[in-house]
């Protein structure tokens, strides 16, 4: 049945490319990236390809952390008409290279050494089969904690390090008549920060074991039941108001000091550099307590489909303009993430960048970097969702621990 | 051969047969009135003349040339609607212009023959309007000047005086046998009224249930109906229809009717009449009203009126006449007395007669006897 | 208008009148609020509307949003604002409106007019096509435009939204025709007139009310629709409702609202005027035909 | 003589035809992108379709994970309330502005538009405007409150148990004009004698309107209905725009189910599989509705 998917996906890429192709030595690339500093970053790359003479074709659809492009992209392949190259998360990636429908870029990457300075963990999102599929652009760590420095010094609360640390200094908050935990209520918000409060109640392993390796028996241990009783207290120092807030208003109430804490991944830093704040200053980023020693990430990347047999040169080019350590520095110091080759120079990040940098070649190294389930990288899409639905039903009160435990497991079953 | 000639024409939905054979030869310039009630079959034997039903079986022949598979616009006919049928979105000029442009007329033609037909119609004023601005009345005439200006062979009218009123219809009614008579157009036309049947027509067809009941001159089905159907249809008041028994005496033929009040009354028939070979039978007596009247009113010329007393049940003065009903064999018999009769209900008053005019039936099969 | 109203019979006494006049002017409170939201930012500076207060009007009135959203704002990589969609979706808009009118027309003639064996059927089967959910049709149709190759062009757009507007076109067109007099059908065929002669000459001179609600319903759907023109178009080919989408849906950075609005009332602004231009015909319209049995 | 009969039959053909002809493209375009693709749905439905369509044949299991599903449940419990008090509150409201609107009110087609023009506007448009309003923060509850009421409490968007009827509420908002508009052409093609003629029977306005005019609106409570439907089982862009299915999964919708497992959780098969339960929930409700509307017509 692959092969089967395969060949149809390769004939329609052929169809496409004797039809809709007339442009050649353009590249068309479809991504949801259309927020000021995001497309200022992309923008790098665009002026990079065309100063080799390639053009750039620009094919956005903005909307739910790009599905909506994911969409559009089944359309597309379906369509035979699949652009060169396509913004995706995680395991979308190895879905497609499976479907057949990727261009194979080994040529590139040996010449280039992507090998060599390209994390082992985010090389398994990269390659499918031993086969180079997608550049990757940068690495987001999820497991961030955003604070306002002023709530925190005028309450005399240190930067917590553990679970009862952090309780601590919430319950300080909240006694002090602020928002202890500012945050959106959506799906995939509420598993963010349950990423991190598993990780820290149950450690690497229990995160390997329960989100990478589905393992029955860990998603319905008692670790997961405890882990699923933090995620209500943490509910307890949310304000009412959360439900279908946006994340980046969820980061205004804490710019604002309206609130203390922000569970979120490291694009949430735009908005308080944006904001005008200075990190260090004005606020505080660090690990999740529990997590210092580990990155959870999601990494964007670019994955080119297949035009033809082999790679097109402006595959080829696009590819290697990605995956320049300058673009790379460059890209990343404006959208906020860290590059995805590890060799990339620091210089111009700033403190939060740094750590960043520092934490993933740390993690990278000792084996502590883990892909989010919650950004797509610990497991499928379908998978993903299931979890998404219990961990959301739990937070807003469906489910006690307990049935969010037993429904996680059964959730699983049903979605594989 | 005719010409237009229906020949054996039949019409069926699926299962259902609206129309049975029919047999219709209408000579050139003859004014045809298909009349009966509605749902009869006359308006589709029309739209088959006209093309817009096909025939299932048998043929129409216009000119000795077959229709069958011709389309309506090749047919060289024209046709007046109920509604008139009027392009809304076109004055009234363009509307009478339209079929000739369709037959590829030039447009000088085209604007001579729609002014000659409206000076003729008396509508020349009323070319720019639009069929929203006109009258009934008016519409009606352009309806017909459409139908004109084209000269077909035969002119078929679908109930064209239904929408108008009373006064407007008679005025219309008299108008298009003028034309007719001026022009010598053939002209099929389809009424429910039996007066526009009579008055317009040179010969009728009388239909009912799919069937031509009769076909005849006016005179002849008024005065000679094939049977009940077209007897009672026919005329207005409707003839009196009752049931009489034969009964012969010395070669005379007598019809017994039975009397309200026990008796039996004896009318004699007219002599000559085919009533002596029906001794004891049964029958259905018809006689018009007109030839029910008091004595004093009685036809002279009529060598056969006999009085009967009857009593008057209502009287019905209507102006010019009075009408007079009372009961024979059981059923309501109208007689029309001068205006001047001097009769109330109750009386027991003598009716006259005139056994020349009255026609008898077959109880069973309703076709006329003798 | 010579149509009749229920109001030249019912009488209403004065007390009466105040409350429904009252009562109308409720409900175009409740009908206008959302649209005074968007209005009232899309006019202020992004400070106040952060400041709270989406009520309340702009203290300092401003048409910067405006510009932004038209000419500069950020859809994709390129800063080009609304402006360069706008075309693509008129180009895929008046093309499919005007194919599906005169399509549905052509459909409830021959629905109406030249009836055959098993035609109520067919009509059937248009209507009830009306009722398939888009998302169910995506990927089947992106494939068959792949096979007719169409796929990431505008014909291909105006296509799939002739194919999804075409019941309730013929639903229209039909209900109306059939109160249309056959008389005049009849007439035209006996003076002469073919097919498409009776249609264009006699039929489509009439067709005015219902034509109007046709264009007013597809307009309005096409338009507005997100998912075929982001799932069928090209790079180059992306309609306004694409980049609307793109531009208030970007996934991080700051959230201009007034520009978002801004942009919001602009893309709107084309049906908003075709209802405003065409609106009195529109309940003409729907009298003429599509609500009566 | 052998070819011009044979050029007459041609044309005849031709001109037969013709009709069939004008029809098919439509008959056509339906009967393969609709129908067809129904089938290919059907099919789907039996297959482990995940990312895209393939065809490795299933049996039931889509079914039976399906009706396993807490989030389908929710669904299809949403839309028979959604539904149902969104086509009953349209009709009521539309009949109710109709009859209001006519009453020979002054600025008539003004206010008319006013009621239309929600219609025009997409929830792409609207939806963030409707959030905003709804969002007890910054929306209705806190202008209440910042006028001095601050007992004042409006949370249905936060409210699992209540969000639902939010999006009633902006459903609403954006068809009951439509409605209305149907219903005053309803009203205006009532004849006037029948109205006078129970009037001189003595009825009084309201029972006027209850035994003589909204009877006859029988045609325009069925076009209604047909339009409200289709709109209500489509509902999608209203649901994505105001809440996102949420809080939780409270909002979740049959249609937004659908797309959800098919394109975000690559779960075509189960996708196909809702799909086909939705269009045979709509085909239980809308052909009898069409066969006998069709019926009735002939």
């Amino acid at each position: 049945m692959r092969s089967t998917i395969g060949k149809t996906v390769a004939a329609f890429a052929v169809l496409a490319s004797s039809v809709s192709f007339a442009h050649a030595g353009d590249v068309e690339v479809l991504h949801w990236w259309t927020s000021g500093g995001e497309a200022a970053a992309l923008n790098v790359l665009k002026q990079d390809l065309e100063k080799q003479g390639i053009g750039w074709q620009d094919m956005p659809v903005a909307g739910g952390g790009g599905t909506q492009a994911m969409t559009v992209l089944r359309a597309r392949v379906t369509s035979g008409n699949a652009p060169t190259a396509v913004q995706m998360l995680g395991f979308d990636i190895t879905d497609w290279a499976k479907e057949g429908a990727l261009a194979n870029l080994n040529d590139v990457a040996s010449a280039e050494g992507w090998d060599d300075v390209v994390p082992g963990a985010l090389q398994k999102f990269s390659k499918y089969d031993g086969q180079w599929v997608a550049a990757p652009v940068n690495v987001h760590s999820t497991n961030w904690v955003w604070a306002n420095k002023a709530i925190l010094d005028e309450l005399g609360i240190a930067q917590p390090t553990t679970w009862d640390e952090l309780v601590a200094a919430m319950q300080a908050v909240k006694d002090a008549g602020k928002v202890a935990v500012a945050h959106g209520g959506q799906a995939w918000q509420d598993a963010t920060v349950f990423d991190a409060v598993a990780m820290a109640t149950g450690g690497p392993e229990f995160y390997q074991k329960a989100f990478i390796d589905l393992d029955p028996d860990t998603l319905g241990s008692d670790t997961m039941k405890e882990a699923f009783d933090r995620m209500a207290v943490i509910r307890s120092f949310v304000d009412d108001n959360f439900s279908g807030r946006d994340w980046n208003l969820a980061s205004a109430m804490v710019i604002n000091g309206e609130a203390a804490f922000q569970f979120m991944g490291d694009w949430a830093k735009g908005e308080f550099l944006n904001a005008g704040k200075a990190p260090g200053e004005d606020f505080l980023c660090f690990r999740f307590p529990g997590t210092q020693d580990q990155v959870t990430f999601n990494s964007d990347q670019f994955a080119l489909f297949k035009q033809g047999d082999t790679p097109s040169d402006e595959q080829a080019a696009l590819a290697k303009a990605i995956m320049s350590p300058t673009f790379q520095s460059a890209f990343n110091v404006v959208k906020g993430s860290v590059p995805a080759r590890v060799d990339v120079p620091d210089a111009d990040f700033d403190a939060c960048g740094k750590q960043g940098m520092k934490d993933l070649a740390a993690a990278s190294s000792s084996g502590n970097l883990f892909g989010s389930m919650a950004h797509g990288h610990a497991n499928p899409a379908s998978i993903k969702n299931a979890m998404y639905d219990v961990i959301t039903a739990h937070f807003n009160g469906e489910y006690d621990s307990e049935t969010a435990v037993s429904e996680l497991v059964s959730a699983v079953e049903l979605a594989q | 051969m005719g010409f237009l000639d229906i020949r054996n024409a039949t019409k069926s939905y699926g299962a259902v047969k609206v129309l049975h054979e029919t047999n219709i030869a209408v000579e050139e310039g003859e004014f045809l009135v298909l009349v009966g009630p509605s749902g009869c079959g006359k308006s589709t034997l029309l739209n088959m003349i006209a093309g817009l039903e096909e025939v299932t079986t048998g043929d129409i022949a216009i000119k000795g040339r077959s229709m069958n598979g011709v389309r309506p616009a090749d047919r060289n006919i024209a046709m007046v609607f109920q509604s008139y049928a009027l392009y809304p979105n076109m004055n009234v000029a363009q509307n009478m212009a339209f079929g000739l442009e369709m037959h590829g007329i030039p447009k000088p033609e085209r604007d001579k023959a729609v002014a000659g037909v409206a000076d003729l119609l008396q509508i020349s004023h009323l070319l720019d309007r639009k069929p929203g601005q006109l009258s009934g009345g008016q519409r009606q005439r352009v309806a017909m000047g459409r139908a004109l200006v084209r000269d077909p062979d035969v002119f078929l009218f679908d109930e064209p005086l239904s929408n108008l009123d009373a006064k407007l219809r008679v005025d219309m009614r008299t108008e298009i046998k003028k034309l007719h008579q001026k022009l010598g157009t053939t002209i099929v036309y389809v009424t429910h009224d039996q007066i526009e049947a009579l008055t317009l027509s040179t010969r009728i067809a009388v239909m009912f249930g799919g069937h031509v009941q009769q076909l005849g001159t006016p005179k002849e089905i008024y005065d000679n109906p094939a049977n009940m159907f077209v007897a009672g249809f026919m005329g207005s008041p409707s003839m009196n229809l009752f049931p009489a028994k034969v009964a012969v005496k010395d070669g005379a033929a007598v019809a017994r009717i039975d009397l309200v009040d026990g008796g039996v009354a004896s009318l004699p028939f007219a002599a000559g009449n085919a009533m002596a070979t029906h001794d004891g039978r049964d029958i259905i007596l018809g006689i018009r009203p007109e030839a029910i009247t008091d004595e004093d009113g009685a036809d002279r010329k009529s060598k056969a009126i006999h009085r009967i007393d009857a009593r008057v049940e209502v009287t019905e003065p209507a102006g010019s006449d009075t009408f007079v009903v009372s009961n024979l064999g059981g059923k309501e018999v109208t007689g029309r007395f001068r205006a001047d009769v001097d009769v109330k209900a109750g009386d027991v008053f003598p009716f006259a007669v005139n056994m020349e005019k009255a026609v008898a039936f077959d109880p069973k099969t309703e076709q006329r006897l003798g | 208008m010579a149509t009749n109203a229920s109001s030249q019979v019912v009488r209403t006494g004065a007390g009466a009148r105040f409350v429904i006049y009252t009562l109308l002017a409720i409900f175009c409170l409740y009908y206008l609020l959302p649209l005074y939201v968007m209005v009232v930012n899309s006019l202020k500076p992004l400070s106040e509307i952060q400041a709270g207060g989406m009520m309340s009007l702009p203290r300092e009135w401003t048409v910067a949003p405006w510009q932004s959203a038209w000419a500069t704002a950020q859809i994709g990589v390129a800063a080009t604002g609304l402006k360069p969609y706008f075309v693509n979706s008129i180009l895929m808009v008046v093309p499919a409106v005007a194919i599906s009118t005169v399509l549905g027309a052509l459909n409830g003639y021959v629905l109406t007019k030249w009836r055959f064996r098993g035609d109520t059927i067919i009509f059937g089967l248009l209507l009830f096509g009306c009722f398939i959910p888009f998302q169910m049709v995506l990927i089947p149709m992106a494939r068959m435009l792949g096979l007719m190759g169409l796929a990431g062009t505008v014909p291909g757009l105006v296509f799939v939204h002739l194919v999804y507007g075409i019941g309730f076109s013929t639903l229209y067109f039909r209900n109306y025709y059939q109160q249309f007099p056959t008389e005049l059908v009849r007439a035209a065929m006996i003076d002469g007139a073919g097919f498409f002669t009776i249609f264009r000459r006699i039929m489509l001179p009439s067709s005015g009310p219902i034509a109007v609600v046709c264009i007013i319903w597809q307009f309005t759907n096409i338009w507005n629709d997100f998912l075929f023109g982001a799932s069928f178009s090209d790079f180059d080919s992306q309609p306004m409702t694409v980049a609307l989408n793109n531009l208030v849906q970007s996934s991080t950075g700051v959230k201009e609202y007034n520009v978002h609005f801004a942009g919001a009332i602009m893309a709107a602004l084309p049906t908003l005027l075709v209802y405003i231009v065409a609106g009195r015909y529109f309940v003409r319209g729907l009298m003429a035909g599509s609500v009566k049995g | 003589m052998a070819t011009t009969a044979n050029t007459r039959a041609g044309n005849d053909w031709l001109r037969n035809a013709l009709p069939k002809l004008v029809l098919s493209p439509s008959f056509a375009m339906v009967v393969i992108f609709v129908y067809g693709f129904i089938l290919f749905t059907f099919y789907l439905s039996f297959t482990d379709s995940r990312i895209l369509p393939s065809y490795g044949l299933v049996g039931w299991e889509n079914y039976a994970k399906l009706f396993k599903l807490r989030a389908w449940g929710i669904a299809i419990d949403n839309l028979l309330i959604f539904g149902s008090l969104y086509i009953i509150i349209c009709c009521l409201l539309g009949l109710a502005l109709a009859i209001l609107l006519d009453q020979k009110i002054r600025a008539e087609g003004f206010i008319r538009t006013i009621y239309l023009y929600p219609m025009a506007l997409s929830f792409i448009v609207t939806g963030t405007a409707w959030k905003w309003f709804l969002d007890p923060g910054i929306g209705l509850q806190a202008v209440m409150h910042s006028w001095g009421w601050e007992s004042f409490a409006f949370e249905w968007i936060k409210d699992r148990d209540m969000a639902i009827y939010t999006i009633v509420i902006a459903a609403v908002w954006q068809t009951s004009g439509f409605v209305m508009a149907m219903f005053l052409a309803g009203l205006r093609g009532i004849d006037n004698e029948v109205l006078k003629a129970a009037q001189i029977d003595g009825a009084s306005n309201w029972a006027l309107y209850r035994r003589i005019v909204i009877p006859q609106l029988r045609p325009a409570f069925m076009s209604a209905f047909v339009v409200l439907a289709h709109m209500a089982i489509k509902s999608y862009d209203l649901i994505i725009a105001l809440t996102g299915g949420g809080p939780g999964t409270a909002t979740e919708l049959p249609a937004t189910f659908m797309y959800s497992y098919t394109f975000t959780r690559n779960q075509m098969g189960i996708g196909a599989a809702s799909a086909t339960i939705m269009l045979m929930s709509i085909a239980a409700i809308m052909v009898p509705y069409i066969w006998s509307e069709l019926r009735e017509k002939k």
